[in-house]
């Protein structure tokens, strides 16, 4: 579904992404994980659009979305729930949803009542403005306002960043129930533990580099924690 | 107290047009953090260009209008592509400064196509002030009011009630939200931009019209006024800036009759300033470019 | 050189003074529309100093600096927290009512049989200290562009020195910079008021030059076309509003013939310059690279 | 640079040059922004005759950037007149400086509104 060959993205002179491949099945989980600044969140920004990679490409079912702005890819089904969630402050639960419909040409009622019902405390909260809402209610906005563009592959960056374990737990939930509903993930996550028990594949990143792909089952996870916390063994 | 009505009458007149003007610079505002020093410029522009009609064919009052709007609207399109588009992040100053350098084109360009300092403009309304008891509210300001009351109404109507509205609030509200949820966020910015300049166009009409002559200082007059009272309501918020407006326009009508004209701007600047000083709540206290 | 080229010459020095402190500003992060009510002060002190109170020229620069920079840092203390378009609005009030002020401002004393001093809209006649002292336009503008390389031979030796790199480093992130220990408002007062004695001794000389000033000479304009020729030289370099004021007037003069669409022309070219060039023709990238040269 | 200049510089005592007095009248040439202008200079109640005249010009607003050539003007009909064509780039009201040298060396500010049909001294 998804195809990264050698993305290269930098910020002036600093190489965020050096030559970084993955592939996302259609309908599975892969999750990300690695330690702090590897390079996560840059993967993101660039699959979705917002920065543009030096070199390397991104095929999305086949096509090439690299050089897109981020609202054609969106259009093109690939939407991005990003970092620290992002949500609009000043307006309403319903008008973010309304937002994140906008491009959309068919009508979206139906869409919306699915979402109320995945989340209801979000149809309680519908006439609130997002700014008022906790962590975990805007991380469910983020995430249902990204499901209004029906995507067919949606990206996470770090969702349960800065949540109580308890809402932890209700989004990895939400990430199984949508997967179950045959919405493809690509999932960036520090929770390792957590990620490890969705996901179908996964990899592992370390200072803008590729350093490990498999299956959950492939590594130890202690062996694999460590490195995804404190990166690969120095000689 | 006949003289106190009377000033307030007028200076709710004046603060419509004022309210139109920092309308437009707030949705210019809202939507690209940016002040648009050209926007009092592009609608000098599109009022030289209803002249030029008025001059070269004798227009009808309404045909005068609607060339006065594109005209202003051509002109801030040309600013926002020259001048904001490609300053997307950071560089507010250049976007300025690049804005003040097509001021200065629009104003040379008008002194060209109609060189004499002053042109007549014809008349919005022939008549008489109307009189509400011993008050005179002449016909042009009453005009002003109703055309910013309808400007407001359905600006209201299109932020609140339209796809498109709710398109534009968000990208006023966070402009990386609003690419990553779909939202050409430069699309937006380019037709709220040509939405902006045809209020200008139409704010310029009017103001044009009920002085009966247009002037090159159209431009710098808008823009300081507009910027003005902008800032009096709280920059950035669409209702503030029908507030400050208003405020402003009270503000100069009374103390130009009680002070005179030269103390009437310097109490506006004043008042500005220590406002811009001492922070009221209603300032939002976003760091603004 | 004939008088035609001295006077451009000289004008060319005298614009430098304001578009200087207009750069200080920027570089130190800040938009200011106010510079030219501070050139006004200066040029104003200066008149009265010599022409009323009968002070040599040195004597009324130093006191016109100094009121320069009392006038920017009254303006400056109870906007020290604004940023942005906030401070851009705080300082045009600023120096509009200060514009105002000058409207307003009617002191003459009698000397001979007339009366010499400020009167209002009519303007300050006869600062005619260098005049009457027999000093050629010639010999003026070797005072202005001594005075100019003196100022610049500071800010070179200051550019590169610590305070140098405080101020750039208030430019870039104020926030950043506090959290580095600098002292945010202190060094921005700093600023301001320096910059209100730099466009002060431009106005002083400007004064002299023109021996007629008048509160129109302080509006707007001069302002943000200041700040304009501050951003277009670029902010990498104390040579970038030099540049600045030499490419507009400068060119203005070389494009006569172009007479009727000078502005047209030169607006666009800065409009586009900026487009791919932001922080002006020498910014922080240019200095770097012609210094790895030199 | 001569050196004489520097002492100048502190010297404060004021030279008390008698005052000379200048008058205007331009009138529009047809062409854009040429106006043609008689200048009558007296001092003290005498026309002044002999001196070499020089006329700049320039705006109230943005006072250092329009520069303009200055015209040397011509000996008039009548005595202590002289007759200058000034080129503008656009109308308005121009400060006038007239830079005197020759028997009287004297500097003069007038100003001129230029307007397009006719012109008309201001004060």
């Amino acid at each position: 579904m998804l195809t990264v060959r050698d993305l290269v993205t930098t910020y002036g002179k600093i190489e965020a992404l050096k030559g970084v491949s993955l592939q996302v099945r259609e309908g599975s989980i892969t999750c990300v994980l690695g330690p702090n600044g590897a390079g996560k969140t840059t993967l993101m920004m660039t699959i979705a659009g917002v920065l543009r990679p030096r070199k390397g490409t991104i095929a999305f079912r086949g096509e090439p979305i690299a050089a897109l702005a981020p609202h054609a890819i969106v259009a093109r089904g690939v939407a991005l729930v990003p970092e620290n969630r992002l949500v609009f402050p000043r307006m309403t639960v319903l008008e973010n949803l309304h937002a994140g419909a906008y491009q959309r040409k068919d009508p979206y009622e139906n869409d919306l009542e699915k979402i109320f019902a995945r989340f209801p405390r979000l149809k309680e909260r519908a006439s609130q403005d997002a700014g008022t809402l906790s962590g975990g209610e805007q991380q469910m906005l983020a995430v249902a306002r990204a499901l209004m563009s029906r995507p067919k592959l949606l990206l996470m960056d770090e969702p349960s960043l800065g949540l109580a374990p308890l809402v932890v737990e209700e989004i990895f939930r939400t990430i199984a129930e949508l997967h179950r509903d045959g919405t493809s993930i690509l999932l960036v996550e520090q929770n390792a533990h957590m990620a490890l028990k969705v996901a179908q594949h996964f990899y592992l990143i370390e200072q803008g580099r590729v350093t490990f792909s498999g299956d959950p089952g492939s590594l130890a996870e202690d062996e694999l924690i460590r490195r995804a916390y404190l990166g690969s063994a120095r000689a | 107290m006949i003289d106190f009505l009377q000033n307030t009458l007028d200076g709710l007149a004046l603060g419509a047009s004022y309210a139109l003007l920092a309308l437009g610079f707030t949705l210019i505002f809202g939507v690209l953090r940016r002040a648009n020093l050209a926007y009092g410029p592009a609608i000098m522009f599109g009022c030289y260009c209803a002249t030029w009609a008025y001059l070269k064919t004798g227009l009808g009052l309404l045909a005068l209008a609607l060339i006065a709007m594109v005209g202003s609207m051509l002109a801030g399109v040309y600013v926002e592509r020259l001048c904001f588009a490609p300053h997307r992040k950071g560089a507010a100053a250049a976007a300025m400064v690049a804005s003040f350098a097509l001021w200065m084109q629009f104003e040379e360009l008008a002194t060209l196509a109609l060189p004499r300092h002053l042109y007549a403009f014809p008349a919005l309304y022939e008549g008489g002030p109307l009189s509400l008891g011993r008050l005179g509210l002449r016909i042009e300001s009453l005009v002003m009011l109703v055309a910013a009351i309808l400007v407001g109404t359905a600006l209201w109507g299109i932020l609140y009630r339209s796809r498109f509205g709710t398109a534009v609030r968000a990208v006023i509200d966070s402009p990386a939200a609003a690419e990553l949820s779909g939202i050409n966020v430069s699309a937006v910015s380019l037709r709220v931009f040509a939405l902006a300049s045809a209020i200008g166009g139409l704010t310029g009409f009017l103001i044009v019209s009920g002085n009966e002559q247009v002037t090159p200082m159209l431009g710098m007059w808008s823009t300081l006024k507009g910027m003005l009272a902008m800032m009096l309501g709280g920059l950035g918020s669409l209702p503030g800036a029908i507030a400050g407006g208003v405020a402003l326009g009270l503000i100069e009508a009374h103390s130009q009759w009680y002070l005179g004209p030269q103390l009437r701007d310097f109490i506006a600047y004043l008042l500005l300033f220590i406002l811009l000083a001492f922070r009221p709540p209603w300032m939002n206290t976003r760091s603004a470019y | 050189m004939d008088e035609y080229a001295i006077g451009v010459l000289t004008n060319i020095g005298l614009f430098s003074f304001v578009a200087l402190s207009a750069w200080l500003l920027l570089v130190a992060g800040e938009l200011s529309f106010g510079q030219q009510a501070f050139f006004g002060v200066g040029a104003y002190a200066a008149g009265i100093c010599t022409t009323m109170l009968g002070w040599p020229l040195p004597l009324a620069a130093l006191a016109a600096m100094a009121l320069g920079a009392a006038a920017a840092a009254l303006v400056g203390l109870p906007t020290l927290r604004l940023r942005g378009l906030y401070f851009a609005m705080a300082t045009l009030a600023a120096a509009e009512m200060l514009r105002i002020l000058f409207e307003l401002f009617h002191w003459q004393i009698a000397l001979g049989d007339d009366r010499i001093g400020p009167d209002g809209t009519q303007g300050f006649r006869g600062i005619r200290w260098m005049f009457e002292r027999g000093i050629e336009p010639l010999d003026f503008l070797a005072i202005v562009w001594i005075l100019l390389v003196g100022v610049v031979v500071i800010f070179l030796r200051i550019e590169n020195s610590r305070l140098g790199a405080t101020v750039r480093a208030l430019g870039h992130d104020p926030e950043l910079a506090r959290s580095a220990g600098i002292d945010v408002d202190r060094l921005k007062l700093g600023v301001v008021a320096a910059g209100g004695a730099l466009a002060a001794l431009g106005g002083a000389l400007f004064a002299h030059h023109n021996t007629y000033i008048e509160p129109r000479n302080f509006d707007i304009m001069l302002g943000v076309h200041s700040l304009a020729y501050g951003l277009i030289g670029g902010l990498g370099t104390v040579f970038g509003p030099l540049l600045g004021v030499a490419l507009d007037i400068g060119v203005l003069e070389a494009t006569r013939s172009l007479q009727g669409y000078r502005m047209i022309v030169f607006g666009g070219l800065v409009a586009v310059l900026l487009v791919f060039r932001p922080r002006g023709l020498l910014d922080e990238r240019a200095v770097h690279w012609i210094k790895s040269r030199l | 640079m001569r050196l004489t200049l520097l002492i100048f510089l502190f010297i404060s005592a004021p030279v008390l040059a008698q005052r000379t007095e200048a008058d205007l009248k331009c009138n529009y040439s047809g062409k854009d922004f040429i106006y043609d202008c008689i200048i009558r200079l007296s001092r003290g109640g005498e026309p002044l005759s002999g001196a070499q005249v020089s006329v700049g010009a320039d705006m109230p607003s943005m006072p250092m950037a329009h520069n303009l050539k200055p015209v040397k003007a011509r000996p008039g009909k009548k005595p202590g007149e002289y007759a200058a064509r000034l080129d503008l780039e656009m109308p308005g009201e121009w400060t006038l400086k007239l830079r005197l040298a020759g028997p009287v060396r004297d500097l003069l500010i007038v100003h001129y509104n230029f307007t397009e049909s006719g012109t008309a001294p201001r004060k």
